[in-house]
Parts: C-alpha cells; structure tokens; sequence
C-alpha cells in the first residue's frame, strides 16, 4: 500500500483553502476536523444546520450543554458573534447560496461532480439528514476522502453506483493522496504526494484525470 | 384569554388514534420529552392515541422520549431525516422488521416543508434532491436553466413543541440550539402544545425578544428543569421505568 | 334616503361578532374603528401587516414613535404580551389561516363572495397592499361597507365589475343597513334596520337576498 | 472580520447603474433615509447610478428618503405593494408620466418572494391574487382542491437596510417594527449593505437577540441619530435641501 494522508491530514489541507471570514459548514464526523487547522490569521465562521453560526470549539469534557450542540449532536461552545436561528432559516442560508464552503465527505465521487455519500444501498435505515442541502447550496463544495476503498476500489470514479446526494455538485476532491478539481465534468489533477507518479495515481482513480500542468507536491505536516 | 394548561395529562388529552404529530427538537436539544411521556402514559392507560404519524428531524435515541414513544409501538408512520443516533436501536429494529413506515425527507427540505405548512405554500421549489432517489415521483421545472423538485406543505393536527419561557398568550423563547425546529412545527399545527421551563406574565417576554408569537400557540404548560436526552441516555433511563 | 348606520356604527356591529381572545386583521381606514367597540369582558388580539401582534391604541398626539405604527401608518401603543416579527412570518400567519377575523372595506361584493376593494380601474395609481393576502387567509373575511354607493347603486351586487381582490372569499357583510352573510353563493339576511322592510332592503341590493328566517333587528347604540 | 464601513459614500459606491436595489422600510419605520440620500449624492456628482429598479413595499412620502430618490430621476422602475402616502406626489405624477415602470405586488406576496430570493427557493404557490388582474400570465396550480398561483423569487444586487444595533460580524437587531422587511431583504441580495443607530462589539447582542445573522450582511455603516420619514415630512423637508 502507498504512503497516504491519514483522515486529520486530509482535514488540514482542506483547511488550508479557507479564507478569512468565510462562512463554512462542516459534514458530520471526519470533515468537523477540519476547524481545528485554519491557518493563523484566519478566522472562518461555521454553520450548523441545527441553528448556530459562528460557534466555537468543543467544551471540556463534563462541560456540554445539550443544548447547545452541532448537527453531529455534539457538544460546542458560544463565542463573541455567535447567533441563533429556525431550521428554515438555517437552511435559508444553504439553499440561498450563501454558505461559502462546504465540506462533506464521500462515498463516490464521479468526475461530473456527481457526489454519493448518504447510502450504501436497500439494506439498513437509510438516513440523509442535511447532506443532500447542502450540496446544493454552498458556493464551493468540497469533499473529504480517502482516495480508495477499505477493499482498494477507486473513490473518484466514472460514474456514482450508489444513491446519488446530489447531481455535479462537487468541484474539489482532498484524497489521501492527491487534490483534485472537478471543471468541466473531468477530473483535474493539482496536487499529488510526492512519492507517487501520476500513473500510479491514474491507476488509483476510476476515470481518466487531466493533467494540466504539473501537479504541485502535496506536502502536510505530520499531525 | 389564558393558554396555561393545569397538566401534562390535559396538555395531549386530545391527541386521536391515527393523527399526525410534529415533535419538535433535534436529538435531544429541544425535544419535548415530558409532553412524549405524558402522551406514553395515556397509551398504556387507555390504549390511544395510536397509529400516529410523527414528524421529527430524527427517529429517538436510547429508550425514552421520541424511541420510547416508537418502543410502545404507538407510531405508525415516521417523517424524518436522520433515523440515525448514538443508539438507534428501538427505531432500526422496528424499521427493519417492517413494523414502521419511514418518509426519508432532506432537513432542509422538511424544515421547509412544514414551514410552508404554516405559512399557506402547499409546495415550493427546491434544488435539493434533484436527480436523486428521493425526487423519484415528484414533479421537476427548470427556472432560469436550472432544476428544481416540486416539494408539497407538511402540516399536522398537533405540535408538541419545547420552549424556554412561555407567557399566558403563547408568547415563547427559546434556549440556545433548542430552538432548531420548534418555532416551524408551532406554526404548521392546528393544536400546538408547548412545554416550558417557566410560565411568565405577559409582558416579560420583551416585543423584540419573542421568537414563537402567541398566534402559533394553543396550550402551554410549565414543566420545570425538564429531562434532557442524553442526560437520561447517559442515565440508561427508560420510560415507562419498568421495561414491557 | 333611508335613516342608515354611521360608520362608526357599522364598526361597533362588527365588533360584536368577534370572540374573546380572536386573532384579528382590521384594514386601513374605516375597519380601524372595530377596535375601539370590543364588548365589555372580550379582548381580541390585533394583527398588523408590518409586523406586530397584539398593539394597543393609539397614542396620544406628540407622543407618537414611528417605528411603532399599523399598516395604515398610524401610531400604535405596546401592550403586554406585544410581539415583533418581520414581514414573511407576519404573512405567514396571514396566509397559514392562523387570524380568526379580517374585517375589510369593499367598494362591491358579489353574492358569490368575491370582493372588489383595491381599485378602481385603470385611471389612477393602484395600490393592492395586503388585501389580496388577508381575503385568502383569514379565517373568516367581513366586509364592512354602506349598503349603496354615493350615487346610491348598490355595492352588494351578482357580479362584481371592479377588478377583483379575491374570489369566492367574503362570508358576511357588515352594511350600513342589514347584516348579511353569504352562504353557497347567494346573499342571505340575517339582521336589518327595523325601520326598513325586507322589499326595501331588496330595492337596494343588486342580487336576491335570501330570507329563510325573519331577520332579527339591527339595532346598534347611538355613537 | 470587520465589515464596517467608513463613510455613507462609501457604502453606497458599488452601486451600478441598471442594478436592482431592495430597499427595507414600510413607509417611514425602519427606511434607510441617510443611505437613500448618500446614493442621491452620488448621483448628483456623478450621473450614476441611474436606471434602477427599487424594490420597497410603497414608493415614497413627500420629498426626501425614496421619493427623492424617484424625484431625482435615478429610478427606472418601482416593484412595491402600495404606492400610496400621506403625499405620494413624486411616485404619483412620474407614473402618470409614464416616466417609471410599476410592478404591483400583494405585499405578502412580496414578502414571500424576497424571503423565497434569500433562501434558495425560485418558485412557491400562493392563493393570494387567484382570480384578479395581478395574476395574469403566472401559472395556476390546483392542490386538494383549491387553486394556487405561482410565484417567483426576487433578488437583488444591492439591499440598502436600517436597522437598530450592529456588530463587526453584521449581527443585527432592529427596533419594534422597523423590522418588516428590512430582514428579508438582508437574505436576497448579492450585496447588503446596512446602516445601524450604533455599532457593537462581537458578543454585545446575544445569541438569541440576533434578528439578522451577518452571514446575510456585507457592510454595516454608522448613523447615529437617523432621521425619521415623517419628522422629515412633518418639516417639509426635502433632499437634497435646494430643491432642483
């Protein structure tokens, strides 16, 4: 197996995309990881659907008020700006386009931005809370993934053979081993770690990457 | 004029076998547990209200409120977006052996859905769902080069909503995040029922500070420091507090 | 002509049908006058169009603040239990059937309960405001009006010829001569002035009334 | 993240001809007359902006705030419910002029239409209109029964919004109902800019007392003091104070 990002690396380059002041939501589970690495001198402000904006980093353990948590049910805290709002409003601000990022992350992604992350199929409860809104909604959709299956299948394929989220919704991939846009219903490679050759990492990837001009190293620190 | 309710028994007294009901909250935060158990505790006094619908952002956690209300076996129908919790497993059992009917709606779309219950829209456009399973069936239009799914108004004969003061016309605030879908499910009801940590008089919920109108609001009843959740969940609580 | 109701008086017999604790719309001008006539015991609450529910009176004269006015533009009092809302959820409470009562002017009203009240035809500027919304939203829509125009050519009428403010949506009006509902598409009598008698009444009136009772006394305090 | 702005003339600097400007305010309560009379300014020195389509529920009282904003000449068209006043006179004689354009909303419609632009939704289905003159050429729907009218979004380049308190972030409050549709607009525009009685720090307005959460606003101004429409009128006033 090649050498790749683990899941809090991925977040930290994600992170490093987002600029000041942008408004940001962040998918349940590994994307949240994502607000612990903005680069010094930048402040994003976060979304939940649940009905905050600009809330602030988890409480000590003990500490939680159940009231006052993000849409992955977890506890956060209140900082100076912070404000309140409906579900109909919060989802006002995603649908309306006024989110400036979102990041989710993927079971498929296919190379015309089609995403699928909310179903595995007829078997189990399906549930697709806040995802299929979202992508929809922000002005930059963003998926967070590991670039192959537990079982070494392509991530970023063709065409999505699960239940779609949404439909040429996404336009940048951070994979464990590589960043990539989505323009013009292809894949486009722009960053790579540096141990891999872009064929090597052509074989990884369900349909064809265009390459542009050189893809520039992908280098994160050690977290 | 007096919306202050002597009980939690006479608060879901008029709930009817086969209504649909919104609760509000979004896990935990927010949802009316009390107003549930009340409603627990006359099913398994009198055997109603039962085959109800319930619309609610998620499908309970753990064995009290919303999964205790499926647990009784009570709900026939759920509305919801995210059957998923740190312990699902009253409702995933249940769904599993085909013992409940599940409507998957996306948040957005049914945060808008029963805000257009409310407000008179009995459908809108939205991008969300286009081109996925959940748009199959429902009608699709192209505004300015773009498509969009028809969604229709969602609206209920009860609301049992939670909110943090009440005053004696209906008048409510919320806490923090508990806010989430309450105000929404107030509006789209035609009896809403809200549970309060405090009763006030009129006039100490300031104009500007008034989140629900009066107007939203049939009963109100004051359950003072009410139940959280995940703090009942940590407990292992279940209700009723003898397993059946 | 005929002795008729003042205004004032048409307003104080509207004012009777309204319920303690009624979520009420009164429209601009003359249908502001129903508040002043609340029986003794009952309280309604007022809905304005511009985002206040339960105001009280108007001020005294000097001691008005501009930001507290009705949708006439008049100045308004808090009360206890006063809320603010902007314009969508003031409609949405219009529109979602959540007001007991509009009570509005008319210049005609069709026996099939279409309303005419916001033009006069082309000439002029027109101006509709909320009227449109609140026909189509209260639970019940009154109409207070004189029974005849100034030319005395009867405003209750088979057909409306002004351009409509909505259709099928009054179901009684409140005239300067009789009460009269209207119920399956025809004009039914409920109460008219002791001094006029039913054929009159008709003369007066541009579709048949129905009579299936006597009509009780419209009997109204001098004002 | 700092969103205050320095100056009036600077609020209102990127604002082009042709562009559509929502303006909040119901009459005079909650009317953003010093930005209204920055971007007269503008004109005056500039030519620019002209050929505007303004979005505001009525269409000006006597000479200053938005009537004198028509009375300039800078206003191509009116989107308003009720372009009716105490002294309509400007609105008035430009239209029987046919010198601008009037689009007649119901005002809820409107409403909903600026809310719809806010929130991503392109068309929703009212009763309001059914039947009369301001629904001609939409589109009619029947659901359970009873028809509808389609309705679509308003949007907008620029809103020009009053409100009470605001902070660097672009919370704000307004004060009793200035409100209206000053924060339906802050959702519906590309750019909303807006002038506030005082500037806060972060955390100064409480979570809960946050009307407008700043994700919706672009620039907060300083007015301390603002005129009121009908002070202005009341001293018949007019802008600017030499009368063209």
């Amino acid at each position: 197996m090649t050498a790749k990002l683990s899941p809090t690396q991925i977040a930290w380059r994600a992170a490093q995309d987002i600029a000041d002041g942008a408004y940001v939501n962040l998918g349940i589970g590994f994307p949240e990881m994502v607000a612990k690495f903005q680069p010094p001198g930048r402040q994003a402000i976060f979304h939940t659907e649940n009905g905050i904006l600009g809330f602030g980093e988890a409480p000590p353990a003990g500490q939680e008020d159940w009231d006052l948590i993000n849409a992955g049910k977890k506890a956060v805290t209140l900082k100076p700006g912070t404000a309140f709002f409906h579900h109909a409003d919060s989802f006002a601000m995603v649908r309306g386009g006024h989110l400036d990022v979102a990041i989710l992350g993927a079971y498929e992604v296919a190379e015309n931005g089609d995403l699928a992350n909310w179903s595995t199929g007829p078997k189990g409860v399906p549930a697709v809370g806040g995802a299929m809104d979202l992508v929809h909604g922000a002005k930059r959709v963003a998926v967070i993934t590991d670039h192959v299956t537990k079982d070494g299948k392509p991530k970023l394929v063709k065409h999505c053979t699960l239940p779609l989220t949404g439909v040429g919704c996404v336009t940048r991939v951070y994979s464990s081993l590589a960043v990539i846009d989505i323009e013009g219903g292809r894949f486009v490679l722009r960053e790579k770690l540096p141990s891999l050759s872009v064929d090597e990492l052509q074989s990884l990837t369900g349909a064809e990457m265009l390459v542009p001009a050189p893809p520039a190293d992908l280098i994160v620190p050690e977290l | 004029m007096d919306k202050t309710l002597p009980d939690l028994a006479t608060a879901v007294a008029g709930i009817e076998d086969g209504v649909t009901v919104m609760i509000g909250g979004f896990g935990g935060s927010g949802a009316p547990i009390e107003l549930i158990h009340a409603l627990i505790d006359r099913f398994l006094a009198t055997g109603h209200p039962r085959d109800l619908t319930v619309v609610n952002n998620n499908a309970g956690n753990g064995h009290v409120g919303l999964a205790a209300l499926i647990e009784t076996g009570m709900v026939r129908k759920l509305i919801c977006s995210f059957p998923r919790s740190a312990d699902p497993v009253v409702f995933t059992e249940r769904y599993l052996a085909g013992q409940i009917e599940l409507e998957l709606v996306p948040q957005g779309t049914l945060a808008e859905r029963i805000r257009a219950g409310g407000a008179g829209i009995p459908a809108f456009y939205t991008p969300t769902s286009y081109g996925t399973d959940l748009a199959r069936g429902k009608p699709v239009e192209v505004f300015e080069g773009r498509p969009y799914v028809q969604e229709r108004w969602l609206k209920a004969d009860y609301a049992l909503v939670k909110a943090h003061l009440g005053d004696r016309l209906g008048n409510l605030t919320y806490r923090m995040a508990a806010r989430n879908f309450n105000p929404l499910m107030c509006t789209a009801a035609a009896t809403t029922i809200v549970q309060v940590s405090r009763i006030v008089d009129a006039g100490a919920i300031g104009p500007e500070a008034v989140i629900t109108p009066g107007i939203f609001v049939q009963g109100v009843i004051e359950v003072p420091n009410p139940a959280q959740e995940e703090d009942l969940n940590r407990a292992q609580a279940r209700y009723p507090e003898v397993a059946q």
